[in-house]
């Protein structure tokens, strides 16, 4: 018995609704925030910070956004792009417009700018169903771009339309802006990550992520038995755009730097954002973070592979990664279609019998 | 030994455009390698990392290439290069933009670590503007000029200065943004039918010039009234629409002709097994621009060396090699490439050089890019105050002092 | 009445072991035999594996990520573990499954066509099987021209009979046919199968709850219980059986029970599963 | 008649013809979803790779030289042939079919009965591997498809219209490829249709996308309708490679038409065959007439999101596109 | 005109008030088909009201009907003697409607626990934020609508698959589950379509308990639709008998059983 289960008794209704109900998980899960707070900042340079953890912190926000409007609510959105842009706009303009004010406002207040559009944009879901509402938020995506792209106030009427981010200040210490040590834009995205997981823990634990399971499995059935699928519907949009939209400004803000609308929140990023959730698996928090991790790594160590270490030409490594990405996510998907963390829960549940086969 | 990243994109919707560029550049250190042992005694070594013209995947290549103690980047796509100013500045790595990435960078005050000689964008629109001024006796007044552009930080670049122009020189301009990757064109293409500009100036990149030249043609439109920028004006821009693209224009910083420097590289890298593609590019419009930037920066690094008086080099001397580049037309035919590019000084307070380009036309039948003029002047006086306006923004927002290092 | 000794076997299932997702094991080692020209009965409880049985003989435990990882399935001799459930139904077995599964967006028409898919029987042929089906259910005649799924729930499951029978079966595997049907329809249903069973020839394997009506139509039973199987018998004999009588027929020794008093007595202790 | 109308009428026409190649792109997909409820999204990634082997058949290159030269130390290019248009379209056909017959079997084959965003997902990563594999095979240099479609402005069209509007109005102008393409799109939509309501194995094919356990369970063989309505959608791809190829050069940036026949499947239904052509037709006299009118006003470059608007409008009317079948709520 | 039965205690000691829902003359028709002849009936507090009919019949229609899922062209709900404007489902089910679905429509994605939580969310108001922080009345409000639930799922004896997702569970079982996510609602009226449907004897004895102890104990009035004329005879207080969209019985068990159109069209032999 690896994993165990058994022996593990809750006196309460609220201990069974904790969390991690069972104490291994939650050790586990304590071990990896003790090593995210208190290892990983003394010990991070900038390429791992750049290149690995920046990005996958600022994904799994993103991924977890996702996640609640298709993984729990079943609505499937190809929008996310267009509202991490939301996210970035608004914190750019927050932060010239009142440099004053802390950048950690900023970033709430661009979530919740992002969450009114995104509530805005999910309006036809009441009526739109499946892939044609999949299809209908690619219309947000391309008028978000384009609206960025084409009103001058948004940028500040920059030249190029580009916008970059100002230096600007956490306790004394830059978060944004060049001279940004890596220490501290990991930190700062970490903490938006954890709280962020933890609200979207708590959220789909109680009844309002019921809700938004009962839609997504069964919509009519839902609203036979009681849930206003008006309120369930635009909440998840609500919900899952704010964290989408702080995703977005930390993705301008603390990572980039500097952004061009069409080029950093174009279609594929909501292409990007959704394959995490659904490799990581729909309905998982804890997928969405493998998602994010299996996505941002794995075109790096494919690369640390093929070029680096068996030296071939950069191009056909390129071209060999598509290929590779494509391959393994379709490997992935017939191996385990609910994703890396059904793929765990199935684990867990063999170790559990182990070593008996069943 | 001296390192040379080269962010190249060899896929993706401009793979088509980075792979010959990427093969000049490479091409050409590994030309010097061959030749005199690499530059002053030390051997280049280059570090490629694949980009795809992705502005996270630019981020990831430059972290990963930064240890290795490189010398300049060189990210040929705009979108890198706004991600990558703070970074070089803070690292302290000089970045080359040649004709692309922020024009403002010219005022070498404010950004000491980014060079976009020999010239920038804003150069480009208004050596399109002098070139259509002498062909009409130096009066467009009443003439109606189109920009269809990508629409992007790139595409929007010249039109600061298009209108500056328009306005002095009494022109009309009209807009015609195209989403990329630019394949529908049609609407763009039916208004120019309609409205007959007299000349129709594009900033595309990619598919988007392709397609751009096949509906001019299919519109009718006259060939030689239609001006490309110089990511314009490539050998795979006019190839699909065939005989119909011929007389297509287009800017270029480079001459193109077959250099004494080619004959070398196919002899000694190519035919030598050493060449970064497979050789068929080599001559092309882009190769010779990859060529030519590996020029600029060996130029550069020797500037350097002389400098430090080392052959061994850091980033930051570098950056002074650079800074005191000087491009002659001596140099650049002892160097086997005589009249590639434009005279040019780089100084502190002006990194962009001349900003001299030249027009170039498209002979379909025997598929050459023939140059049609010699190097014509920007109107720095139109020019430079706006390069003065943005640098000072840039300068104000991010709280930078200009200045000379 | 059927003479057993004297068939050959037809189908014969011995000892499979089925386990979806690698982890849940569901059939514990389940055997049995349909003889040619029989009605054979599967009764059981709720998740008693039934479903699971039949499925796995028609192979379509794969969709399911299901699988049979012991035992063997023989029919006419031939292991047929292997094959696509295509290739099942060109060999003469076809399931009905439980739960309707029409296919929603054809007519009731078309759905009964494609039951005919794998026939290369000439166009009237087809015809008259069509014919034949709307005279054993006249109500899916009246519906044809009708979506099959805005049909009710019975209509539905004679659509997925009908169409059963539009392949020319020799073997059917009918999964609670009786499910939702009003009891008219379920004398009339088992009365169908009885037909083609004498008339016809086509052996059956039926899972079924309606134990006193299976039994009544049955040769043979089987009875499963958590993936075993706990009992097994020529149907007459089951139907006297004291345990069967009690927890299948719900009759004890007084005779029918009422369900009103179901609370007012306790359950005798049943046997082990 | 005033000039202005004329070329308003003009971009009517004109958005018509655009519509008809985008609905080429759509059919690929109302296939595939019809028959199997897959939202394919590598119909764009098919059409580049069917134009890219079309390219490199015609002009006899070896595939996948750079790796037998890299790995080999060859100098591998070309055969030293060319194939006429006529057989290596017949050849691509070939290949689109083993296509058809390899992504099934080792793709879609092991996902039967999963939810439809778990197929999606996988065509997205079928998208990158053929994305990928097309490079490696024919290389990513832009090329140029010639099966001798006629292109430019039909000066017959121009000529015979142009009286019509005084001196200010130049004749309509219509492409002799958009006319092409929309006698091949009548046809291959006319097939379709035929195949679709007339056989049974069209039946067959709608039956699958309803219910994958029922019609294994009747007998109706998934591998058998998957492959073939794979391969007609790879078919349909070819076709709409060769036409946006001859446009724009075959290369990377072909593999997006995807995403213009988007809007166009929404409008016209997911499901339906004839959706695509009606549905094409309106996003592009839609689009191109905003883009057009609206378009100067408000800064151009519209036609991306409008397409989507458009579509999105329509279905706040009807949930199911216009021609899509009724989706079915009950309880 | 409809007989005015005053309130009364049946034989086994059940209380039967007045009039809860009444249904006045109700059409409903798709498209051309004519689901739903102007059919009148009423459901009385405390009683169990049986609909049955052939396959088709309109009954599922009926009780979609009183749910709010479709709304008819002609007739008037009335529900506790005033009459039910125009409803979504979801006010319906506020209104203290439960019901339980023909083809089971659990939430396949979720846990048994979860599901029946699902038939709690009436009763659960705290908002987005308080359950972001998930301290105070958010965790508090979790905790004693869970207690009513375990109730439930104690009185339906499935403790052992709380938390066992209900995709994997057997048909009976899910049966059972969707039961115990309408009784979590508490509802006053409480539909069932066909409850019983592919179960053995031993489970609908386990089923009838069910319903007569919710009938009984919390006084839920029942309306339930059967196909197993066991069940409907012995459990019903009355009996409605649909047939091609018309009413053509209504009484209680015994008259129905002795009416000889309700033979002709539905029962076949007179049943035991
Ligand atoms: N796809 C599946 N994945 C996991 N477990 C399953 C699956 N299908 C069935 N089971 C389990 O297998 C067991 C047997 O189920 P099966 O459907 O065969 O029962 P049954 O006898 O047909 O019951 P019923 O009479 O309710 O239909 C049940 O415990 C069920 O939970
Ligand atoms: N949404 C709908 N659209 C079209 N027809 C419908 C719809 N719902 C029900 N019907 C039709 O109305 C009739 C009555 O259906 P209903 O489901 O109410 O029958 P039922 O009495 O419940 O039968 P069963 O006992 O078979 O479940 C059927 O003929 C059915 O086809
Ligand atoms: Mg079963
Ligand atoms: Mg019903």
């Amino acid at each position: 018995m690896l994993y165990r289960e058994a022996g593990d008794f809750k006196t309460t209704y609220a201990a069974d609704s904790q969390t991690f109900p069972i104490r291994s998980d939650r050790w586990r899960y304590f071990a990896v925030l003790a090593i995210a707070w208190g290892v990983i900042p003394f010990v991070i340079d900038d390429y791992w910070a750049n290149a690995i953890l920046v990005p996958f912190l600022i994904y799994s926000i993103a991924a977890i956004g996702l996640n609640i409007l298709t993984g729990y609510c079943g609505q499937v959105s190809l929008g996310t792009g267009g509202f991490m842009a939301v996210g970035a706009y608004s914190v750019y303009k927050l932060m010239t417009m009142f440099p004053e004010v802390s950048i950690v406002v900023h970033v709430i207040l661009a979530g919740g700018i992002t969450a009114l559009v995104g509530t805005a944009f999910g309006l036809p879901s009441l009526r739109i169903k499946g892939f044609y509402l999949a299809v209908a938020t690619l219309a947000a995506q391309f008028f978000l771009v384009w609206l960025f792209n084409k009103v001058g106030w948004f940028y500040n009427y920059s030249a190029s339309g580009q916008i970059s981010a100002p230096e600007r200040f956490v306790a004394g210490v830059a978060v944004t802006g060049a001279n940004t040590a890596p220490w501290a834009q990991y930190l700062i995205c970490l903490a938006f990550v954890t709280v962020c997981a933890i609200v979207a823990r708590n959220l789909t634990r109680g009844s309002v992520g019921r809700k938004w399971m009962a839609i997504r499995d069964m919509d009519i059935a839902a609203e036979i038995i009681g849930v206003n699928p008006l309120t369930a519907k635009l909440s998840a949009f609500a919900v899952s755009s704010f964290f989408i939209g702080i995703s977005g400004a930390l993705f301008f803000a603390v990572y980039l730097g500097a952004v061009e609308v069409g080029e950093a929140f174009g279609i594929q990023k909501s292409f990007l954002v959704l394959f995490m959730c659904i490799i990581g698996g729909l309905g998982s928090i804890f997928g969405s973070f493998a998602g994010a991790a299996f996505l941002v790594l794995l075109p790096v160590a494919l690369k640390v592979l093929g070029v680096d270490l068996l030296g071939w030409p950069s191009s056909t490594v390129a071209h060999l990664q598509l290929v590779a990405v494509g391959a393994l996510i379709m490997f992935f998907l017939i191996k385990e279609p609910h994703g890396l963390a059904q793929l765990w829960r199935v684990t867990k549940e063999k170790l559990r019998l182990w070593p008996f086969p069943y | 030994e001296l390192v040379i990243p080269d962010l190249s994109y060899r896929t993706g919707p401009y793979g088509a455009n980075g792979t010959p560029f990427s093969d000049g550049y490479q091409d050409y250190f590994a030309l010097l390698n061959a030749r005199d042992g690499g530059i002053g005694g030390e051997t280049i070594r280059i570090n490629e990392c694949e980009t795809a013209y992705n502005t996270e995947k630019g981020v990831e290549c430059y972290e990963a290439t930064k240890g290795d103690a490189p010398l300049v980047y060189q990210p040929l796509s705009t979108g890198i290069t706004y991600q990558l100013i703070p970074k070089v500045a803070a690292d302290q790595i000089p970045m080359h933009t040649l004709g692309y990435g922020r024009t403002s960078a010219a005022a070498g005050e404010t950004f000491p670590w980014v060079f976009n000689y020999p010239a920038t964008y804003w150069d480009a629109a208004s050596v399109a503007v002098n070139y259509l001024l002498s062909e009409n006796g130096d009066d467009l007044s009443g003439k109606t000029i189109a920009l269809i552009y990508h629409n992007s930080a790139y595409g929007k670049e010249p039109i600061r200065t298009l209108e500056e122009l328009s306005e002095k020189h009494g022109f009309t301009l009209t807009q015609l943004p195209v989403d990329p990757p630019g394949q529908e064109q049609k609407s763009q293409w039916l208004q120019i039918r309609r409205d007959r500009p007299d000349y129709v100036i594009m900033w595309g990149w990619g598919v988007q010039n392709q397609v751009a030249i096949q509906e001019a043609a299919n519109v009718g439109y006259p060939m030689d009234q239609f001006i490309g920028n110089w990511w314009a004006g490539a050998e795979p821009d006019v190839m699909a629409a065939g005989m119909a693209a011929d007389g297509y224009k287009s800017l270029n910083m480079n001459r193109i002709q077959n250099y004494p420097v080619l004959d070398e590289i196919r002899a000694q890298v190519i035919d030598a097994g050493n060449g970064a593609g497979d050789g068929s590019n080599v001559g092309t419009v882009l190769y010779i621009r990859g060529m030519y930037t590996a020029m600029l920066a060996a130029e550069a690094i020797a500037k350097a060396q002389e400098l430090a008086g080392s052959p061994q080099i850091t980033a930051a001397q570098m950056r002074d090699g650079m800074e005191a580049l000087e491009i002659t037309n001596a140099r650049m035919a002892e160097l086997g490439m005589e009249g590639i590019g434009p005279e040019f000084t780089v100084s502190c307070e002006n990194h962009s050089g001349s900003g001299e380009g030249l027009v170039q036309q498209w002979n379909a039948a025997e598929q050459v890019w023939v140059p049609l003029t010699d190097f014509i002047a920007p109107d720095k006086s139109v020019i430079d105050p706006l390069i003065a306006e943005d640098a000072a923004a840039y300068a104000a927002e991010n709280g930078i002092t200009p200045g000379c290092l | 009445m059927l003479d057993e000794a004297q068939t050959e076997t037809l189908l014969e299932v011995s000892n499979i072991e089925v386990i979806y997702n690698h982890v849940i094991l569901v059939l514990k080692g389940v055997s049995l035999k349909v003889p040619k020209g029989g009605i054979t009965a599967l009764l059981g409880g709720n998740g008693a594996g039934k479903t699971t049985t039949l499925k796995a003989i028609s192979n379509l435990l794969h969709s399911e990520r299901g699988a049979v990882t012991k035992g063997s399935i023989i029919y006419r001799g031939e292991r047929v573990q292997e094959l696509s459930p295509e290739a099942l139904v060109r060999r003469g077995v076809i399931q009905v499954m439980e739960g309707r599964h029409c296919f929603e967006h054809l007519t009731i028409e078309e759905n009964l066509m494609t039951g005919a898919y794998t026939r290369s029987a000439g166009k009237a042929a087809v015809a008259a099987d069509l014919e034949m089906v709307y005279t054993y259910f006249p109500r899916l005649r009246e519906r044809r021209k009708s979506q099959a799924g805005y049909t009710s729930g019975g209509e539905q499951q004679m659509c997925a009979i009908g169409r059963a029978l539009m392949s020319k079966p020799e073997t059917i595997l009918l999964d609670e046919p009786s499910m939702g049907l009003a009891p008219q329809l379920v004398e009339e249903i088992f009365g169908i199968v009885k037909d083609l069973n004498e008339r016809e020839g086509v052996s059956f394997l039926l899972a079924e709850q309606n134990t006193n009506v299976a039994l009544r139509f049955a040769h043979h039973g089987y009875i499963l219980e958590s993936g075993r199987v706990v009992m097994e018998g020529p149907a007459a004999e089951l139907r006297e059986n004291p345990d069967v009588k009690e927890f299948y027929l719900g009759v004890s020794d007084a005779g029918r029970k009422s369900f009103r008093d179901v609370r007012s007595y306790r359950r005798r202790k049943r046997w082990l599963a | 008649m005033s000039a202005d109308f004329l070329y308003m009428i003009e971009v009517v026409i004109n958005g018509l013809m655009a519509g008809v190649l985008y609905a080429l792109v759509a059919l690929g997909f109302v296939l595939i979803y019809k028959a199997s409820g897959i939202f394919n999204y590598a119909q764009g990634v098919m059409a580049l790779f069917g134009a890219l082997t079309l390219v490199g058949i015609m002009e006899g290159q070896v595939p996948f030289a750079h790796i037998i030269n890299a790995t080999f130390g060859t100098d591998l290019h070309q055969f030293g042939w060319t194939v006429p248009a006529l057989l290596a379209i017949l050849l691509t056909v070939g290949v689109m079919i083993l296509l058809a017959w390899m992504v099934h079997t080792f793709v879609f084959r092991h996902l039967v009965g999963q939810e439809p965003i778990i197929l999606f997902m996988a065509t997205i990563g079928l998208a990158y591997f053929l994305e990928g594999i097309g490079d490696l095979m024919w290389g990513s240099d832009i090329k140029t498809l010639d099966v001798g479609i006629p292109q430019g402005g039909s000066l017959w069209v121009e000529n015979l219209s142009s009286g019509l509007g005084g001196e200010d109005f130049y004749g309509f102008f219509i492409d002799k490829l958009d006319i092409t393409a929309s006698v091949v799109a009548i046809l291959l939509v006319a097939g379709l249709i035929a195949f679709a309501q007339y056989t049974k194995q069209g039946r067959a094919m709608r039956a699958v996308a309803d219910d994958h356990q029922a019609a294994l369970s009747v007998g109706i063989s998934l591998n058998f309708i998957w492959v073939l309505v794979w391969s007609l959608a790879g078919m349909v791809a070819l076709v709409a490679g060769i036409m946006w190829g001859a446009k724009s050069g075959v290369q990377f940036s072909l593999s997006l038409i995807a995403l213009k026949a988007l809007p166009v499947l929404m409008l016209g239904g997911f499901t339906s065959i004839p959706g695509a052509i009606v549905g094409g037709l309106i996003i592009g006299v839609g689009e191109k007439l905003f883009e057009y009118t609206i378009g100067p006003m408000i800064g151009g470059a519209t036609e991306n999101w409008f397409a989507y608007v458009l579509a999105l409008l329509f279905l706040v009317f009807r949930p199911q596109g216009l021609f899509g079948e009724r989706i079915i709520e009950r309880v | 005109m409809k007989d005015q039965v005053e309130p009364h205690v049946t034989a086994d000691g059940r209380r039967i008030g007045g009039v809860l829902m009444d249904l006045r003359g109700i059409t409903l028709r798709f498209g051309g088909v004519e689901a739903i002849k102007n059919i009148s009936f009423d459901i009385r507090e405390g009683e169990i009201r049986a609909i049955i009919g052939p396959n088709g019949a309109g009954k599922s229609s009926m009780l979609n009907v009183i749910s709010g899922f479709y709304h008819p062209q002609d007739g008037e709900v009335w529900f506790r003697g005033a009459k039910r404007p125009a409803m979504k489902p979801f006010q319906v089910a506020r209104l203290g409607i439960a019901r339980t679905f023909q083809n089971i429509a659990l939430f396949d994605g979720m846990s048994v626990l979860d599901n029946i939580m699902t038939g709690r969310l009436t009763h659960m108001k705290t908002g987005l934020l308080s359950q972001m922080v998930w301290a105070g009345p958010a965790a508090r409000e979790e905790a004693e609508n869970r207690a009513v639930v375990e109730r439930i799922i104690d009185f339906l004896e499935i403790q052992a698959i709380r938390k066992t997702p209900v995709g994997r569970l057997p048909y009976g079982l899910k049966k059972r589950v969707e039961l115990a996510r309408a009784l979590a609602a508490e509802p006053k009226l409480l539909l069932l379509d066909e409850p019983m449907a592919g179960m053995n004897v031993e489970e609908k004895e386990d089923m009838s308990r069910f319903i007569l102890d919710v009938n009984d104990e919390f006084g839920t009035t029942i309306a339930l639709i059967e196909h197993d004329m066991g069940v409907v005879m012995d459990l019903s207080d009355r009996v409605v008998v649909m047939d091609y969209g018309r009413k053509i019985g209504d009484g209680t068990p015994a008259e129905i059983r002795a009416n000889q159109e309700v033979i002709d069209a539905y029962l076949g032999v007179a049943h035991d």
